[in-house]
């Protein structure tokens, strides 16, 4: 579809470095690859602060709890296992260094190093995940459980269910959304290998990158509320 | 003037010490709210009428505000609603803060029921007598959902909450007899949760305390012992079942007279073959009686909604058994009218 | 206002790896300042350095730096309401009346035990 | 009444037979059900969003029936309570929401706004999609037993109670990621896809409105999806965050739900301040007298709806310090409605009037937001709201609002816009009868619960002490008569649909950018992307709105 961009002032003329970008890419009500980007990036980061506010329900009980039940709160994170979660965080972080390095590598095309970078970074998310489980089964084994099937020998102070209550919806969640990183970063790694993005149209690395920092994002958060303080 | 702007707007009779200064702010408000409102309804029924459409192609000039009159639509509004602010939100502080010589109560709000208990007196259901003129705090507490403790001609309203305490003051000037009702949803009979302030002169109060501390029970229709000080003794178990059927509130949806109300009633329950609601029949033996208790949404009989809350947990075996007694007690031959009993609370000591 | 696509020639790896040793850094202070129960002033410590982590990340990692303003003011609106969210509602159980929360378990609710709360045998609904 | 003839040459041209209409381009029933086009997807959203609005009245009238009498009467307690319950959920969740940001705003903002679409149409679809899966698991979960909690999910009541709770919670999670997804594309598209010349100080009115919802509906709506998962969550599962017996808290679970629900209000209210904003500026042919104010207020709105949720909680046992906070903050907030009102009747100050039938509604609804708004800043004094708290007064208010404002809103919108979406004029007579029975009703059905407010009834009652049995039959009296208002527009607008006569471009002579192409558009809305050079509506010369300066 023949483009008759009117070339307004404001808007910068396609630079050449979009002549590359193959036609079916652009949508046909965008009036240019530079403005579908920019489309693309901004609908993402509305998306992540929908995410954000999400997470931010469960901080806002979590604050409450911590103080209605200091010494709950205070107890069971320390029997929490603190190294597991460390691990943890170190894990996620590398995950968004080589999530970033991706997106450098398909902005630089060089298109395998990005793959490997991605399948790295698919490996930490998996190994996250499993830390976290081992985790999981250590709290199963000790009763520590959330709501009524609280019935752990350590902590009787009340309100230790509350905060375990917390963190399994807490850890729960952001697994959940781990996963879902995971998917959308496979998906991306396929396109990838397939050669779809190249220096002059990198858009969906960077959109699932952008979603893997949320990730990343929340549990730096997570891991000094629940397993620190 | 405010008895005239009070009838004019429905609003009930000023028994309190809070509704004659809070009226005085509402008739500012909603007079005002009505100027304001008829004001800009006309100014644009003139504007209709003056400035109609008189051609197809008449044109209009482009008329921008001054920055005066915009920054007027600001002020003048954020004013009125600063100073209403202002003046509601004294009142309300006033409300919310009770004052150190209150006479407390504690009120126990449960699923369709209020239960009142006086530190040093008797406690009873439903009613709450209060002397003319005092200071009165309520330490509210409920044992299931959220109630709300409201008494229109008190102008007092406050949630009662599980698990925690709330507290409302109010000084009632007027005796007489007002309706306290629930204002919070809490389920099915959340409209019929209603409960009734008595307010006597305080002499009268006195008097009301000295008799219910004399024991003399039997007679009083509300009155009830606590278990502390001079309960009768404990008598056979449909004696014992009788009480803790009023306690837990059983009587408030089955009644011992054969009438229908939110649930089956207990006059000749026992034996009887009930149609359940999916169409086979049980025999209201011991077991049944047991077994709905403790998990009443497991058989319920047809024509009931199943709201009854489990007791599993709340009422021990023995009490159980002297509850089942009680309902075999209860034949159209062999039925005693005598006064229900109030429930046993423990109050909580200190301020 | 031409978005970052200009310059993407020559982008370097390296800031990407400054800032990736620089939050391992931070890791390894929570973990120390952590476990140091420095009581009080646990919570504003950890606060301040995963503040400083979770923006170090959003800036470069995310290029929020490049991107346009819009994006910019989406990521700091989002913040403003979660904070006021949890402001509020921590500044509403911080000064409600004393005996509305009383020390230590709640009491008296239809599903437990009036005497103690966590008993093994919680009754079930 | 129209334009004459010589000066809209280029406006006919334009729209003269070369593309088809979006309603012919393609008849089949899978080129609607797969569509990309925002017109398309507004439309079905209309049509969804009105089936709903009529299965909602129809649950507000067997309410007001019952109401008839104090004692039994009609339905029994249970059912009575899933009867407000469903009421709210359905006019609220798939009526209000939905309704102008989705019909409307998907419809006319790519429009006005001078692009072929939303930024994202596959996305758009999606949300329509969404929205089908939500409402239809909210009807399911209706039919088998529907929940009997009110809209506003109370714990620990809902999350004990042993009616049908959890379809309605999850209907609630699904309708608010149809409701973000509205929101982001319309953000965007207003971002990136404005015509060249369209700064954001000739954006419409419309578009304003249009733009502050969404940021609501983006930033509100996760946090009612948290607090509806963790209630389902704890019906479930058994594990909850508000379960009282393991310390948890109701009242933050009424913070975290009024967190989203106040901002929601204003998700419902602004469209319609949007709408009003257009209607009055197109009806009385004048520019918009401040339109950096309205403009600024729409945003104004949005922002600090943010900070005022706790005027719901004044007495839920909140802090009295909180509760002072939240009073102030909910003054700030009623200021900008008052800037607009202000600012909507002076645009009719020196204007050319025409009494059509959205001017009717227009008129109603400057009356009734302003009672309205002024009502609920009469609740925002904190000491008054202990009397009027969750009573009739309370209904009768955000009644006032949403049934008042928000759908006179509506139905002025669906008037104005009627010839754009179909092409077709609708009988205007009828008009005038249905607007005048619509307000009479309305003020026959809600001014008498105000005085029952006053009198104290709570809301939310199956039987009611008798002597409030009086005011309750006018309320009764006063719905029947707005129901039947209802029923008569519903017949001459599917006549008009059916059987109206072809109107040309621009019926009302209307200077709004939505009216620069034919009515109804053509599936890419523009031959080629205009270039707007002015406001909208400045009535001050002939020419279309917009013109198109030789690019």
């Amino acid at each position: 579809m023949s483009r008759r961009g009117s070339s307004v002032a404001h808007e910068a003329e396609a630079t050449p470095g979009f002549e590359g970008v193959p036609p079916e890419l652009i949508g046909h009500h965008f009036s240019s690859a530079a403005r579908q980007n920019e489309a693309m990036r901004l609908g993402m980061w509305l998306f992540l602060a929908t995410e954000v506010l999400l997470f931010a329900g469960l901080f806002c009980g979590y604050a409450v709890y911590r103080f209605q039940f200091p010494l709950a709160f205070e107890e069971c994170s320390r029997h929490l296992n603190i190294p597991l979660g460390t691990l943890n965080t170190v894990v996620l972080i590398t995950s968004s260094f080589t999530v970033a390095l991706a997106i450098h590598f398909a902005r630089t095309d060089r298109r395998r190093a990005s793959a490997i970078c991605l399948a790295i970074t698919l490996l930490f998310a998996l190994a996250f995940l499993g830390i976290k489980s081992v985790e999981y089964l250590e709290h199963f084994k000790e009763h520590a459980l959330p709501g009524k099937y609280y019935s752990s020998e350590e902590v009787k102070v009340p309100g230790a269910a509350m905060f375990y209550t917390l963190y399994f919806l807490m850890t729960g969640l952001h697994g959940f959304h781990v996963v879902a990183g995971m998917s959308v970063l496979s998906y991306i790694l396929f396109r990838t290998l397939q050669g779809r993005y190249s220096s002059a149209y990198y858009t969906g690395v960077e959109l699932g990158g952008l979603y893997w920092h949320l990730v990343d994002l929340v549990w730096i958060f997570l891991y000094p509320l629940l397993y620190l303080i | 003037m405010n008895e005239l702007l009070r009838r004019l707007l429905f609003l009930p009779d000023q028994a309190s010490t809070f509704a004659y200064d809070l009226d005085q702010l509402h008739y500012f408000v909603i007079i005002t709210t009505f100027f304001m409102s008829t004001a800009v309804g006309l100014t644009a029924l003139v504007f209709f009428a003056r400035y109609r459409r008189r051609s197809e192609t008449q044109t209009t000039p482009h008329i921008e505000p001054p920055w005066w009159m915009e920054a007027g639509f600001v002020t003048v509004p954020l004013a009125f609603f600063l100073l209403w602010f202002f003046l509601g939100f004294h009142e309300f502080v006033r409300q919310q803060t009770p004052p150190s010589d209150a006479m407390d109560v504690y009120v126990m709000a449960k699923k369709w029921m209020w239960k009142f208990a006086y530190p040093d007196g008797p406690n009873s259901i439903n009613v709450l007598r209060v002397p003319a003129g005092r200071n009165v705090r309520l330490l509210m507490t409920s044992r299931d959902v959220i109630h709300s403790f409201y008494v229109p001609e008190f102008r007092t309203k406050k949630d009662v909450l599980p698990g925690r305490y709330s507290q409302i003051w109010f000084n009632a000037t007027t005796p007489g007899r007002y309706q306290i009702l629930c204002a919070e949803y809490c389920g099915a009979g959340h409209s019929i949760m209603r409960g009734e302030v008595i307010v006597l002169k305080p002499q009268e109060y006195e008097d009301w305390l000295a008799q219910q501390k004399r024991g003399a029970l039997a007679s009083r229709q509300d009155g009830s012992p606590t278990e502390y000080d001079f309960a009768p003794p404990l008598g056979n178990l449909v004696e014992q079942g009788k009480r803790i059927a009023a306690e837990q509130g059983c009587l408030k949806c089955h009644s011992t007279d054969g009438t229908r109300h939110i649930g089956p009633t207990w006059l000749d329950l026992y034996r009887r073959r009930e149609k359940l609601n999916d169409g086979t029949f049980v025999d209201a033996d011991e077991a049944y009686l047991t077994e709905s208790m403790m998990d009443p949404a497991l058989k319920v009989v047809d024509g009931f909604q199943p709201v009854m809350p489990a007791f599993q947990g709340k009422i021990s075996g023995p009490e159980v058994a002297a509850l089942v007694e009680y309902i075999k007690s209860l034949q159209s031959d062999a039925v005693r009218t005598g006064p229900s009993e109030g429930p046993a609370y423990a109050p909580v000591r200190g301020r | 206002m031409a978005s970052g696509y200009e310059h993407a020639e020559h982008h370097s790896a390296i800031p990407y790896v400054v800032v990736w040793v620089i939050l391992l850094a931070c890791t390894a202070l929570t973990y120390l300042t952590g476990t140091a129960h420095l009581g009080k002033w646990a919570l504003p410590v950890a606060m301040t350095i995963a503040v400083f982590k979770s923006s170090l990340v959003a800036i470069i990692f995310t290029h929020l730096r490049e991107s346009g303003c819009a994006t910019r003011l989406v990521f700091v609106t989002a913040l403003v309401f979660v904070a006021l969210l949890i402001f509020f509602t921590v500044a509403d159980v911080a000064t409600r009346f004393s005996l509305s929360t009383p020390a230590g378990a709640p009491f008296g609710t239809e599903r437990s035990q009036p005497e103690g709360l966590l008993e093994h045998e919680t009754p079930d609904e | 009444m129209r334009l004459s003839e010589a000066d809209s040459p280029r406006l006919a041209g334009a729209a003269a037979p070369a593309a088809p209409s979006y309603l012919t381009d393609g008849t089949t029933v899978m080129s609607w059900l797969n569509t990309r086009d925002h017109k398309r997807i507004g439309v079905m959203f209309l049509a969804a969003v009105l089936f709903f609005f009529f299965i909602g009245g129809v649950f507000a009238l067997a309410l007001r029936i019952k109401l008839l009498q104090p004692g039994p009467f009609l339905v029994d307690a249970l059912s009575y309570n899933r009867l407000f319950t469903l009421h709210g959920i359905v006019m609220i969740f798939l009526f209000l929401i939905p309704a102008i940001p989705s019909a409307f705003g998907n419809f006319l903002v790519p429009l006005m706004v001078g692009a072929r679409d939303v930024a994202f149409p596959r996305l758009n679809l999606a949300s329509f999609y969404i929205y089908v899966a939500g409402a239809s698991l909210a009807i399911w979960g209706m039919l088998h037993g529907g929940a009997d909690t009110g809209w506003t999910f109370y714990t620990p009541y809902s999350s004990t109670t042993p009616t049908q709770v959890f379809p309605i919670l999850l209907a609630a999670f699904i309708l608010g990621f149809s409701s973000i997804l509205t929101g982001l594309n319309f953000i965007v598209t207003t971002h990136t896809m404005r015509a060249p010349g369209l700064n954001w100080m000739r954006l419409p009115l419309f578009v304003w409105g249009i733009y502050g919802t969404s940021i609501i509906q983006v930033l509100a709506t996760p946090v009612l999806g948290i607090t509806v998962l963790i209630v389902a969550v704890e019906r479930v599962a058994g594990f909850g965050m508000f379960d009282p017996a393991r310390g948890g808290d109701p009242v933050l679970f009424q913070h975290m739900f009024w967190f989203y629900s106040h901002p929601a209000v204003y998700i419902m209210i602004l469209p319609a301040m949007g709408v009003i904003s257009e209607t009055v500026c197109a009806y009385s042919r004048k520019n918009p007298f401040g339109y950096k104010a309205i403009a600024m207020s729409s945003l104004g709105i949005a922002f600090v709806g943010f900070f005022t949720w706790g005027h719901h909680l004044f007495v839920a046992g909140q802090s009295t310090f909180d509760a002072g906070a939240f009073g102030i903050l909910s003054m700030f907030v009623g200021v900008f409605t008052a800037i607009k009102v202000f600012n909507w009747v002076g645009t009719m100050y020196r204007g050319a009037i025409a009494f059509k039938t959205p001017m009717a509604y227009v008129c109603g609804f400057l009356y009734f937001i302003v009672f309205g708004g002024m009502t609920g800043i009469a609740l925002a004094t904190t000491s008054l709201d202990i009397h009027w708290h969750d009573t009739y007064f309370v209904v009768a208010h955000f009644h006032f609002i949403m049934v008042g404002a928000s759908v006179m809103a509506f139905l002025a919108g669906l008037h104005y816009w009627f010839p754009k979406m179909f092409g077709k004029t609708y009988h205007e007579g009828f008009g005038l009868v249905a607007a005048a029975l619509i307000i009479l009703g309305f003020n026959a059905t809600f001014i008498p619960q105000f005085l029952l407010g006053n009198e104290g009834m709570p809301r939310r009652y199956y039987q009611y002490p008798e002597h409030f049995q009086a005011l309750n039959v006018a309320s009764t009296a006063g719905a029947t008569l707005l129901a039947f208002g209802f029923v008569i527009i519903l017949v001459y607008l599917v006549i008009a649909l059916g059987w109206g006569k072809q109107c040309e471009a621009n019926p009302w002579g209307s200077k709004g950018f939505e009216w620069m192409t034919a009515s109804p558009p053509s599936t890419h809305n523009f031959e080629e992307i205009p270039t707007i050079t002015q406001m909208p509506h400045d009535y001050r010369t002939h020419e279309p709105p917009g013109v198109i300066r030789g690019t």
